[in-house]
């Protein structure tokens, strides 16, 4: 057989495949480009070549119609990512020992509380932390918090923060055979938009920025999803937890905030014991 | 292997008379095949995407 | 002849092995998530279940058996030992390892971010790089297959290359370039990401570079079906492959239009611009052109069978088919698999039609039916064909075959076709769980109950099939002879160039990708403000 | 190729070639019809590409808090705003009028989620880092479910939110007295 030259203008495959082939993206990419662009509905174009431009995908300025709404409360300004915090710093943990020391009054000496304030020991980093920033920008409000956050620096949050994720957190405590979990709190309820907890807080998965729930004062829970629910309480970014909040009922709030509280007698003193 | 016992017909004097016919049953069965196919892409364009098509 | 028969026994071994344990998963999840079953206490296992019944499904299944199949065509075509087989063996261990490595973050509850990997979530660095082991070793194969071609080549010039051979080179090449693009991805984003060198990603990026792999993928899959179809079938159904150069044609058209068409999984997505999202829907309409004249071809061919069997008329000849063949029951069922299921790929690809079903359940029950339906069957088929050459041992059980083809077929479309229902109903894909209490899901309970029972059925044809393969290795030895290919009613004494090489078909691959993906993923990497935080899945503390 | 080719493979070729063209025309037509749905049903894939830095969307820009919800324009078009999260579309329960154009424009503050409203034919992802944009218009009143469905975590089958149609004057009244409207008890 004679050598047959492939890649040649004389050879009819190459000429033909090649041929169709450009063939079929021109004519496509004349009906992508142009064409369709100019039938849609809605869209202005400067000229052919913006036309081309834009259908090819370039960044186009955001052309706002109307004005944006302000809005008429303070929101949250943190910054949430699952990068916020840096890594661990035992010089901070170090000076937020320090500062925590003002803290203890209502938040235990070891970040255990014995009043309905929230227990802070073993809390995440990013939920001490936003939490504090939101007291201080006014996005969260509290008549104890407010005051006694005013002086505080970033840096210092930031303190506070790793020294608090130092310390033990209170385990889950919810032995099988005992009473069933609720059913909001395992699996949520779907189309009322409710997860099941655990995806964010922590059991499950955690989303950055989510507390610890473990061992908190159910009259303190309580008080939160309510204020969520009702929406005296609004730092939640977007609102991520008023939308779960306000589709629980009371029943349902009441029996997650219990679910969460519950500890074996002995731990709560043990873990406090320290003092 | 798996062969029909039938293998052993093939031969291209009884293969010439069949290739004359000009693959009619498959033209026929390809054809209804193809036909049923784009037939459902009518039906899920006529009966789903434009009842829910902006008016 | 066979001369690596353990070597091509280890890969389908593995290959449903890994199969076996994957189908448990999916009907575990069919059932959980059913009205059968009370919400899971924890929905992660689900995912973890998706993670690993995709990861299996997607990336090992089809690879193994690609790789199997094709070192046994590589000897049978072209009558000569495996050239690398010790290279080919290193390929398999590499795959092996891969998996395991994958498999283990995966059921640990590390790396529960489904198959398709979904950036800026990212899990435990182990997934990807045991994924990127499983690529890294079916490229070994691709390697392996181009060069024996090129030894034969230079052995026999100017002759043929055996249709066989010609194909299954065109899936290696294929999968080569076509795994390029998630190995870009996993390499130089979410691998950097899992192991915290960087902590941004851009996710539009990402999926861009996935869709690239996304679709051709599914062309790999389809490879050794498409082999069997053409030179498997006609010979064991006693008849003629209809047409050699039509043949060539239609591989060497996947090689050219499977893969530059990727973007249109993406046509939902504010990443990629209006006119390229068309570019790509046009040439998606492409490559079912191969398809169609496959089925052509086919068709023609078992014409042929029948006709020698004395069949008359425009259908009669269907009638006196060989039924009671395996071979013939199952590229039959495949058919219409392929039939349903590309009625339902043209609707997905129709750049506007997508829109009423993109990624609901629809999308599930259609790469179910096509992959798990039609491709998966043919590879039972190839196995039963195959096995009396790999293990001198006859498999004689027609009947036990027939009733596992008929059961896997039932099973798929009782599966698969309430599975579109509900997806037309507009139930989202990937949840744990859901609320069919309400009115406006009720509706959904019964469909859904029905894919639960489909699954089960494919579950029984999963033992049937194990049940036939093991008996088979316990059946007397025979002498099966050489491995032979379909003659086509026209033998070929030369091809043109063009359709005994792929020196044409893979430029023009390569340009395509380069007009068709060039301009979005240069324009993406350009963009400087568009990395997102790395968001880590299984890190709960 | 075929140099000793019988009368019968004569026939077998030029049969083949038929199938090939019609082959062809059935592809292209389905190409035609595709971009002729697109034109004719108004449903073509967003044309204008644009980005949005998903850290700070509660901080600056359309979608903050309380611009979030469908606003009315003054050229009487519909505007809605939403933000993906996990796990929740904000607001949860969207209002649009009938017979009106409504340009949804949404994102995400953190994975990939999807953007569904069932029965329809509005159906996007939201990517973060870029903004999705949809216009549409509604026949007829209706409420219906709104999932994400594309996975974006361990919560997901927990993301659902709803969209009420109402009668297009009695979302101007509403509009009268609320300039970002939602449906979500408060």
């Amino acid at each position: 057989m004679s050598e047959e030259k492939l890649f040649s203008l004389r050879n009819r495959w190459f000429t033909g495949a090649v041929g169709l082939t450009v063939a079929i993206a021109a004519v496509a990419a004349l009906f992508g480009f142009v064409l369709l662009p100019s039938l849609q509905t809605g869209a202005t174009f400067a000229d052919t070549w913006d036309k081309i431009c834009t259908a090819a995908g370039l960044v186009r300025p955001t052309t706002l119609v109307s004005p944006v709404i302000k809005p008429d409360f303070q929101t949250s300004e943190v910054i949430v990512t699952p990068q916020m915090m840096g890594p661990t710093d035992t010089v901070s943990i170090g000076r937020g020992a320090t500062l925590a020391l003002r803290c203890t009054m209502c938040h235990g000496a070891r970040g255990l509380s014995e009043a309905d304030s929230p227990n802070l020991a073993g809390q995440y980093e990013t939920a001490v932390y936003k939490q504090l920033q939101d007291f201080k920008t006014g996005a969260r409000t509290s008549a104890v918090m407010s005051p006694r956050v005013t002086d505080l620096s970033d840096q210092d949050m930031r303190d506070l923060a790793a020294y608090f994720a130092y310390l033990p957190r209170l385990p889950g405590y919810h032995p099988t055979g005992d009473v069933p979990a609720p059913r909001i709190v395992i699996s949520g309820a779907p189309l009322r938009n409710i997860p099941p907890c655990a995806a964010c807080h922590g059991a499950i998965e955690y989303k950055t920025g989510a507390a610890w729930l473990e061992g908190e004062s159910p009259v303190y829970l309580k008080a939160q999803l309510e204020a969520f629910a009702t929406g005296t309480r609004r730092n939640d970014i977007s609102q991520q937890m008023r939308n779960i909040a306000r589709n629980m009922t009371p029943a349902e709030i009441a029996a997650a905030a219990e679910y969460y509280s519950r500890q074996p007698a002995a731990a709560v003193s043990e873990a406090a014991g320290l003092k | 292997m798996i062969n029909s016992e039938h293998e052993a017909q093939l031969n291209d004097a009884a293969l010439e008379p069949i290739l004359r016919t000009g693959a009619r049953g498959a033209v026929v069965l390809a054809g209804i095949a193809t036909a049923i196919v784009i037939g459902l892409w009518f039906a899920f364009y006529l009966f789903v995407f434009v009842p829910r098509a902006a008016p | 002849m066979l001369h690596n028969k353990k070597l091509i026994l280890a890969h389908f071994w593995l290959a449903f092995g890994g199969f076996g344990f994957a189908l448990l998963l999916g009907e575990w999840q069919m059932y959980i998530r059913s009205p059968l079953h009370a919400w899971l206490g924890n929905p992660e296992l689900y995912y973890r279940s998706v993670t690993a019944h995709g990861t299996t499904m997607a990336y090992v299944l089809p690879t193994l058996v690609a790789m199997g199949f094709g070192y046994a065509i590589t000897e049978a075509a072209l009558k000569r030992p495996l050239i690398g087989r010790k290279w080919a063996w290193a390929g398999l261990g590499l795959v092996l390892a891969g998996t395991i490595v994958a498999i283990i973050p995966v059921s640990l509850g590390l790396a529960s971010v489904l198959y398709t990997f979904y950036p800026p979530m990212v899990g435990n660095p182990f997934y990807y790089i045991g994924v990127v082991m499983v690529v890294v070793g079916s490229w070994i194969w691709v390697a392996l297959t181009v060069i024996n071609l090129h030894a034969w080549k230079r052995d026999n010039p100017g002759a043929p290359v055996p249709l066989a051979m010609y194909a299954n080179t065109a899936g290696a090449l294929l999968w080569a370039w076509t795994a390029v693009g998630a190995a870009i991805e996993l390499l130089f984003q979410i691998i950097p990401a899992a192991l915290g060198l960087t902590t941004t990603i851009d996710a539009g990026l990402a999926r861009v570079f996935f869709s690239w792999t996304l679709h051709a993928i599914v062309y790999f899959w389809l490879f050794p079906a498409y082999i069997a179809y053409y030179t498997i079938v006609p010979r064991a159904i006693g008849g003629r492959l209809f047409s050699d150069p039509m043949a060539r044609i239609s591989f060497s058209l996947f090689l050219v239009v499977a893969m530059p068409i990727g973007v249109h999984h993406l046509f939902a997505d504010p990443q990629v611009g209006a006119g390229f999202k068309f570019l790509h829907s046009a040439f998606t309409a492409l490559v079912s052109l191969p398809t169609l004249l496959t089925v052509f071809t086919i068709c023609a061919s078992v014409e042929i069978a029948g006709r020698l069997r004395g069949g008359k008329g425009a259908l009669g000849w269907l009638k006196v088919l060989p039924w009671d063949n395996p071979l013939m029951l199952a590229v039959a069922f495949s058919f219409v698999m392929l039939g349903f299921g590309g009625a339902g790929g043209l609707i997905n690809m129709s750049y506007q039609l997508d829109s009423s079903i993109h990624n609901t359940q629809w999308v599930t029950g259609h790469f179910h039916l096509i992959f798990g339906g039609a491709i998966v069957i043919m590879y039972f088929a190839i196995a039963y064909d195959l096995w009396p050459h790999l293990t001198g041992r006859a498999l004689t059980s027609f009947r036990l075959m027939r009733a596992q083809l008929w059961t896997w077929f039932v099973g798929m479309i009782v599966l698969t076709f309430p599975w579109h229902y509900v997806g037309i109903l507009g139930m989202p894909r990937r949840m744990a769980f859901y609320d069919y209490t309400d009115p406006a899901m009720a509706g959904e309970a019964a469909s859904v109950m029905m894919s639960v029972l489909g699954g089960a059925i494919l579950v029984v044809s999963e033992i049937l099939f194990f049940t036939v393969l093991i008996r088979g290795h316990r059946a007397p030895r025979v002498e099966a002879g050489e491995y032979r290919f379909s003659v086509a009613t026209h033998e070929p004494h030369s091809v043109p160039a063009a359709l005994n090489g792929f020196g044409l078909w893979v430029s023009l691959m390569l340009g395509l990708t380069i007009i068709n993906y060039g301009f979005p993923i240069a324009h993406l990497m350009a963009l400087r403000d568009t990395s997102v935080p790395v968001v880590r899945v299984g890190g709960a503390k | 190729m075929s140099e000793t080719a019988s009368p019968g493979i004569e026939k077998s070729e030029q049969v083949e070639r038929r199938w090939a063209t019609i082959s062809i025309v059935i592809v292209s037509a389905l190409v035609v019809m595709a971009a002729f749905a697109g034109i004719h049903q108004a449903t073509m894939p967003q044309t204008r590409i644009e980005t949005v830095d998903p850290r700070t969307l509660h901080i600056a820009g359309e979608f903050i808090e309380s611009n979030l919800g469908s606003a009315l324009e003054a050229d009487g078009s519909v505007t809605v705003r939403a933000v993906g999260q996990q796990y929740s579309f904000t607001p949860q329960c969207i209002v649009v009028p009938t017979d009106t154009p409504v340009t949804f424009r949404a994102t995400s503050a953190d994975v990939v989620h999807g953007f569904l409203i069932e029965h329809s034919n509005i159906n996007t992802m939201l990517v973060p880092g870029y903004v999705s944009s949809i216009t549409t218009r509604f026949a007829t009143p209706a409420e219906v479910y709104m999932p994400c469905h594309e996975f974006c975590g361990v919560g997901h089958e927990g993301m659902w939110a709803r969209i009420k149609i109402i009668d297009k004057a009695a979302f101007q009244k509403l509009a009268a007295d609320r300039r970002r409207l939602d449906c979500v008890a408060q």
